[in-house]
């Protein structure tokens, strides 16, 4: 049956070793993922959602990072893979959209080298037959023109036309599993909308699984079929898309979607607002992470770590010692 | 919320043009409203639109090239020296890079107390006090933090700071460009409630620019929405976000995603991007994007009109308003 | 692009006029006359004839310039006043030695600094990384005429390797094995300054470099190190290495200046020394001019490099 | 953007109160570098052998009691001769900079800091400048400018840096003045003349004194090359420069005479281009670091 899961991520721990010691940025993080599926995984700066991203398919930093546990995409264990093995898989099987289209292409490369690139190097194709893929790719991300766009450089592009250039890139190798991390943050709200249409449409077009990393919750409400909700590292709730919206148990969760001003509230609505600042990644308490924020912690709370366990819908889970009763629903706006 | 009707700031025909290898851009180009005493307005719109350079310009940041702002009835743009110094004091200032907008090799004290040092309307004990008091108030201890350096201190301390440092002189008009879109959710609300009580306290106005159509709407008793270096529709906070009167407000409003698993993903999105501020189209700016453009568009340029009390709008065919009566499911305070 | 160049040329323009008028005014350093201080007293009325039209000397001091100016034109700066032969054959003649200094230094230069520096970048910080920082760090206290003279000491007197001391300089086409010999300690003394700065620019930048996110990019494309470093890494990193080669072989120009003097090679340094001491003033005008209008190309040739290399730089 | 993955866990962690400490060479460092500078001034008051006194019983002395580096040809006490001959480095050196920094400096702030047309002309000058060699605008004006002498050297080097002072201080203050704290400032009411001191000197000062020790090394290395070519002060006065210079003719017979002032040169620049190394990499440190 788990045979049937495109991603399998056990127990999943990355440290940095920092000159303040060590960092445990993801900190034994375990979910799994089907074919043809979109999760999402959902935190603030710092609960290592960018982190964790990266080390599920192995691209965490090379120097001064550890990694344990598993990760398994499509039968291949990521972790303890070399680089060279792990070349075997990137691009083919997984691929990874990043945040910041201006950033994450080479300001100097014309775009249509970096797109057929892959296609050489991967693929073995030819100049010529890669580079009519690479116009195919770039009519695909809904490039305008795409033959005069295939020797532009990323300079002379605009934001939004960038992103969907690094989504044609990711998309070369026809990967099974796409990573987008934070895809939409740096675009404004209109191509914002464009792009989210585009990876909808592309994934059921490709039959490809996606993983949406974000910190915006109306990005995953309405494009993803489950949630992970991380803080500081771990998982603190996972379910469908509708339980962690309807039916949260986890006071964090509850005050993530609480703290966010909605379009649909009148005009000075009062804001509920989580106190303090999220935690000290060098220095966190032997017991649950939120606890110092949390309205509901107890003595328990600040000395004993919660694990994730199961809530009444199925695959739903929380990590709290004191979570929020089942019909939760009714403190949603 | 009832605001007195004399206008604190009135900005006439204010354009901005900047030159890029010879080429005039007109990045604001005749951009005209009112901000009365007490009352907040959002100004909102894409990357580009020319909403921070306007707010820029009223501070004379950068040089208006054309236009009149009068505060309290005085003009801005006709003061130089020591008078133009003296007049931004009325005026404040915060920015979007929260770590950036302090320096870093200056204490939060004197950071704060830099506008009293310049123009030293106050010293000695006094002011130390005065700066004790406006630290508390924005939730920073002076005591335990008034003599560390600024670059010890997070995005959201660094913009309680910057608040802090903003009030010391009793500014009437508060300009924030985008000041919380640096934020994690749970700290923006912070700086949101905030914001919200000391306007309440210090009897503040604010322009409150921002690209996030929530946050604008949460703060805002007007809004403003600018398009390529216009503004397209102005009015009252609820009535606009409800029944906006320009195409593009309600383009801009149907690409705001919600956080709700169930709220529709709208299938009609705003195609291409906005034009080159170099090269603006002829007649209605938006009128390239526009599904309702006519010939009439690209020849005439649409002036403002009143399609309900306050709510004016720039567009030869503005949407019909219709009033739905609001029912709010908030269901917390 | 075009835009770029075409104000970068007229800047060069500019520059061509204040180094002309810089190396025409250097005459007018000279305490008295100049006539009498460039003949010397004993200089007979024909060649004096000659040197007041050459200088236009009884004319006033910008129509002077101009007649100086139309001279230089014509390719005359002159005639040596120790030699009896013209300025311009005498910089002919030690011009290509410089030269062929230069491009043997670059090329020692380079073939280890970005190599180095590659793999200093992969590791920084690390052991590798550390002992290179060390050793630059030395060699860059080190003047090249401290270095040439240890050289002298160790490789031709010490160990007596022929061919490298000083006046050992055959011409190339003499022959080339002994002359590449005797210009091998020269081209190395100045490889060896060049080299810190290309390897500690190129280091720091490509530092930088990997760290940005489309390297991160292309690792997830399933490209090699290798592919990375060289395809994506290097070319970005480049720009600073360029800049600092414009300015460097620029400086090369004048180091290479005392290197040559204490080799007696007859490059433009050695006789611009010699011209100095023997006060033979139109020659050092002359070198001065060349010298600096070659810097000036070399400097608007990187330039053009530079933007082909980064397109963003002419684009902003 | 700097460090990819681990930004984002970055900023979890409180900002560093401060960053690595100096260490110990670089305090070593200093020390070598205060005891060349009071070698230099207190010259005449220290017991010390005249340097231009010529001793015909002690020629080509060995390293001994006596002679604690030996003697030259000339029978002169190499160890006195290399603390006189470090007043002319220094001298020109440090000399040779003020005057760059007391003109590009300012120049070069006010520029970055003012934009517009004032910097348009001032860089475009600055940029014609820099396209001279220096070092050839040095010999050039030096052979022709008689009688030399050390203010002329010291004058003719230090104009010749002021491009390049400019240059460095113009783009640190660039970088700056661009920083929403300046903009800030400057709605407080805060002068031109406040901002300047306030908020853009105390952040390029790192870097101001880092290049002003790369500078001195530099002309010191300068100096050397013109005691080369003749070109610097007249022998007997000694330098480093003609020492090592005098010394190159005898070097296979007495190798100590050109090692002596070779090393003094070498260990002043290493100390100075590592205090200026280490003080950039101390200060440049302003935003997060793992």
């Amino acid at each position: 049956m788990s045979d049937d899961k495109l991603l399998l991520v056990k127990d999943l721990t990355t440290t940095f070793a920092t000159a303040g010691g060590d960092l445990t940025a993801v900190a034994h993080v375990s979910f799994d993922l089907d074919r043809n599926e979109t999760l999402g995984i959902v935190g603030e700066s710092g609960s290592g959602k960018t982190v964790l991203s990266r080390t599920i398919m192995g691209l965490q930093p090379r120097v001064n990072t550890t990694v344990t546990g598993s990760s398994v995409i499509d039968g291949f264990e990521v972790v303890g893979a070399s680089e060279k093995e792990k070349r075997t898989i990137w691009g083919t099987e997984v691929a990874m959209v990043f945040q910041d289209p201006m950033t994450s292409l080479n300001p100097v490369m014309r775009i249509g080298k970096q797109i057929d690139e892959g296609l050489r190097v991967r693929l073995g194709m030819n100049r010529k037959d890669a580079k009519a893929r690479a116009i195919e790719l770039l009519e695909l991300v809904g490039i305008p023109s795409p033959v005069e766009r295939y020797s532009a450089y990323p300079g002379q592009l605009s934001g939004g036309m960038r992103q969907r250039v690094v989504i044609a890139i990711a998309l070369a190798c026809s990967p099974k599993l796409l990573m987008a991390d934070e895809p939409t943050t740096g675009l404004d709200v209109t191509i914002q909308a464009q792009i989210l249409n585009l990876l909808d449409e592309l994934k059921e077009r490709l039959k490809m699984s996606v993983i949406l990393v974000t910190h915006d919750l109306g990005v995953v409400a309405t494009r993803t079929s489950r949630i992970v909700v991380m803080y500081a590292g771990r998982i603190v709730e996972t379910g469908t898309t509708r339980d962690v919206f309807y039916h949260h148990r986890m006071p964090y969760t509850r005050a993530l979607l609480e703290s966010s001003p909605k379009v649909s509230n009148e005009s000075h609505t009062r804001l509920v607002t989580i106190p303090g600042r999220p935690p000290n990644l060098l220095n966190l308490s032997p017991g649950c992470s939120f606890a110092p924020r949390c309205t509901y912690a107890t003595d328990q709370c600040h000395t004993e770590r919660p694990e994730l366990q199961p809530s009444v819908e199925p695959g739903h889970a929380f990590a709290c010692w004191n979570p929020l009763p089942v019909n939760a629903e009714a403190t949603l706006p | 919320m009832n605001a007195p009707r004399t206008p604190l700031l009135s900005v006439t025909d204010l354009e901005v043009t900047f030159h890029v290898h010879g080429h005039a851009v007109s990045a604001v180009a005749g951009v005209s409203f009112e901000i009365y005493e007490g009352e907040t307005l959002g100004l909102v719109g894409e990357s580009g639109c020319g909403k921070s350079t306007t707010g820029k310009a009223l501070m004379r940041i950068v040089e208006p090239s054309k236009g009149t702002v009068e505060l309290e009835g005085v003009n801005i743009t006709k003061e130089s020296g020591k008078a133009l110094r003296s007049a931004r004091t009325r005026m404040q200032m915060i920015f979007q890079d929260p770590i950036s907008s302090l320096n870093p090799r200056r204490r939060v004290k004197d950071i704060v107390a830099e506008p009293l040092d310049c123009w030293k309307t106050v010293t000695g004990v006094e002011r130390d006090k005065l700066i004790s008091d406006l630290l508390s108030k924005v939730g920073i201890d002076p005591s335990v933090y008034g003599n560390r350096y600024a670059r010890q201190f997070s995005g959201g301390q660094c913009q309680r700071i910057s608040i802090a440092r903003s009030l010391a002189m009793r500014p009437k008009l508060l300009i924030c460009d985008e000041m919380v879109s640096a934020l994690d959710v749970s700290v923006q609300a912070q700086i949101l409630n905030l914001l919200e009580d000391l306007k309440a306290e210090y009897g503040l106005t604010l322009l409150f620019i921002a690209h996030d159509l929530a946050v604008v709407k949460n703060v805002s008793d007007r809004v403003a929405v600018m398009y390529l270096g216009k503004i397209c529709e102005i009015g009252p906070a609820d009535t606009l976000y409800e029944s906006p009167a320009h195409p593009y407000t309600e383009f801009l409003l149907g690409a705001a995603l919600e956080a709700d698993p169930d709220s529709p993903i709208n299938a009609q999105v705003l195609q291409g991007e906005p034009p080159s501020p170099m090269n603006p189209p002829s007649g209605c700016r938006f009128r390239t994007r526009c599904p309702n453009a006519t010939q009439r568009c690209a020849d005439e340029e649409p002036l403002p009109q009143e399609v309900a009390p306050n709510h004016m709008v720039s567009c030869h065919y503005p949407l019909t308003i219709h009033h739905k009566s609001t029912t709010p499911t908030v269901l917390e305070g | 692009m075009l835009r770029y160049l075409t104000k970068r040329l007229m800047l060069l323009v500019g520059i061509v006029f204040v180094i002309s008028v810089g190396s025409f005014y250097l005459i007018h350093l000279l305490p008295g006359n100049p006539a009498t201080v460039i003949l010397g007293f004993g200089a007979t009325p024909e060649a004096k004839a000659i040197l007041y039209k050459q200088l236009g000397l009884n004319k006033p001091i910008y129509l002077q310039y101009f007649v100086w100016l139309g001279n230089i034109l014509h390719g005359n700066l002159g005639i040596s006043f120790i030699s009896q032969t013209t300025v311009s054959s005498v910089i002919r003649s030690a011009l290509p030695i410089d030269g062929e200094i230069i491009i043997l230094s670059q090329i020692m230069a380079f073939a280890v600094a970005i190599p180095t520096a590659m793999r200093s970048a992969r590791k920084p910080d690390g052991i590798v990384d550390r002992f290179l920082g060390a050793t630059s760090f030395t060699l860059l206290s080190i003047p090249p005429y401290i270095l040439i003279i240890v050289m002298v000491l160790f490789i031709s007197i010490k160990l007596g390797v022929s061919g490298t001391g000083p006046s050992a300089y055959v011409s190339f086409g003499t022959d080339w094995i002994t002359n590449l010999e005797s210009l091998s300690l020269p081209a190395f003394t100045l490889a060896t300054g060049s080299f810190v700065v290309y390897y500690r620019v190129l280091r720091s930048d490509l530092i930088a470099t990997l760290q940005e996110e489309f390297i991160t990019m292309a690792r997830s494309k399933g490209l090699s190190q290798r592919r990375i470093m060289w395809r994506h890494a290097f070319r970005p990193s480049s720009v600073a290495l360029l800049g600092a080669a414009s300015v460097n072989i620029g400086g090369l120009l004048a180091a290479g200046f005392v290197v040559q003097y204490l080799l007696q090679i007859p490059g433009l340094g050695y006789t611009l020394i010699l011209a100095i001491n023997e006060s033979d003033f139109l020659v050092v005008q002359g070198i001065v001019l060349t010298v600096s209008i070659l810097v000036v190309a070399i400097n608007f040739f990187f330039d053009f490099i530079i933007n082909i290399v980064d397109p963003r730089i002419s684009r902003e | 953007m700097s460090n990819f993955s681990l930004a984002d866990a970055a900023i979890m962690v409180e900002r560093p109160e401060k960053s690595r400490p100096l260490g110990l060479f670089f305090w070593i460092c200093v020390f070598w570098v205060g005891l060349n500078i009071f070698g230099a001034i207190f010259a005449n008051l220290l017991p010390l052998a005249n340097p231009l006194n010529e001793n015909f019983n002690a020629i080509n002395a060995g390293p001994g009691l006596h002679h604690l580096l030996g003697t030259d040809d000339l029978g002169r006490d190499i160890f006195s001769r290399i603390v006189y001959g470090s007043r002319v480095s220094i001298t020109v050196g440090l000399g040779a900079i003020f005057i760059g920094y007391g003109i590009g400096a300012p120049l070069g702030m006010l520029a970055a800091y003012r934009r517009g047309r004032f910097d348009a002309i001032l860089t475009t000058i600055m940029y014609v400048l820099l396209a001279f060699p220096a070092l050839i605008a040095t010999i050039a004006v030096l052979s022709f400018w008689t009688p030399r002498s050390l203010l002329k050297i010291i004058v003719v080097i230090g104009i010749a840096s002021i491009p390049l002072v400019y240059r460095v201080i113009r783009t640190a203050t660039l970088s700056v003045a661009t920083k929403d704290y300046v903009v800030a400032a400057k709605v407080q009411g805060a002068t031109d003349r406040r901002i300047l001191m306030k908020e853009l000197l105390p952040n390029i000062a790192p870097i101001a004194v880092s290049f002003f020790l790369i500078g001195v090394a530099t002309v010191i290395i300068l100096e050397g090359a013109l005691a080369f070519l003749g070109l610097s002060v007249n022998p007997p006065t000694p330098s480093w420069g003609n020492m090592i210079n005098e010394a190159r003719t005898v070097l296979a017979q007495n190798f100590w005479l050109a090692f002596f002032p070779s090393l003094a040169l070498c260990l002043f620049l290493i100390a100075l281009n590592f205090i200026g190394d280490r003080i950039r990499s101390h200060f440049d440190v302003t935003e997060v670091k793992l």
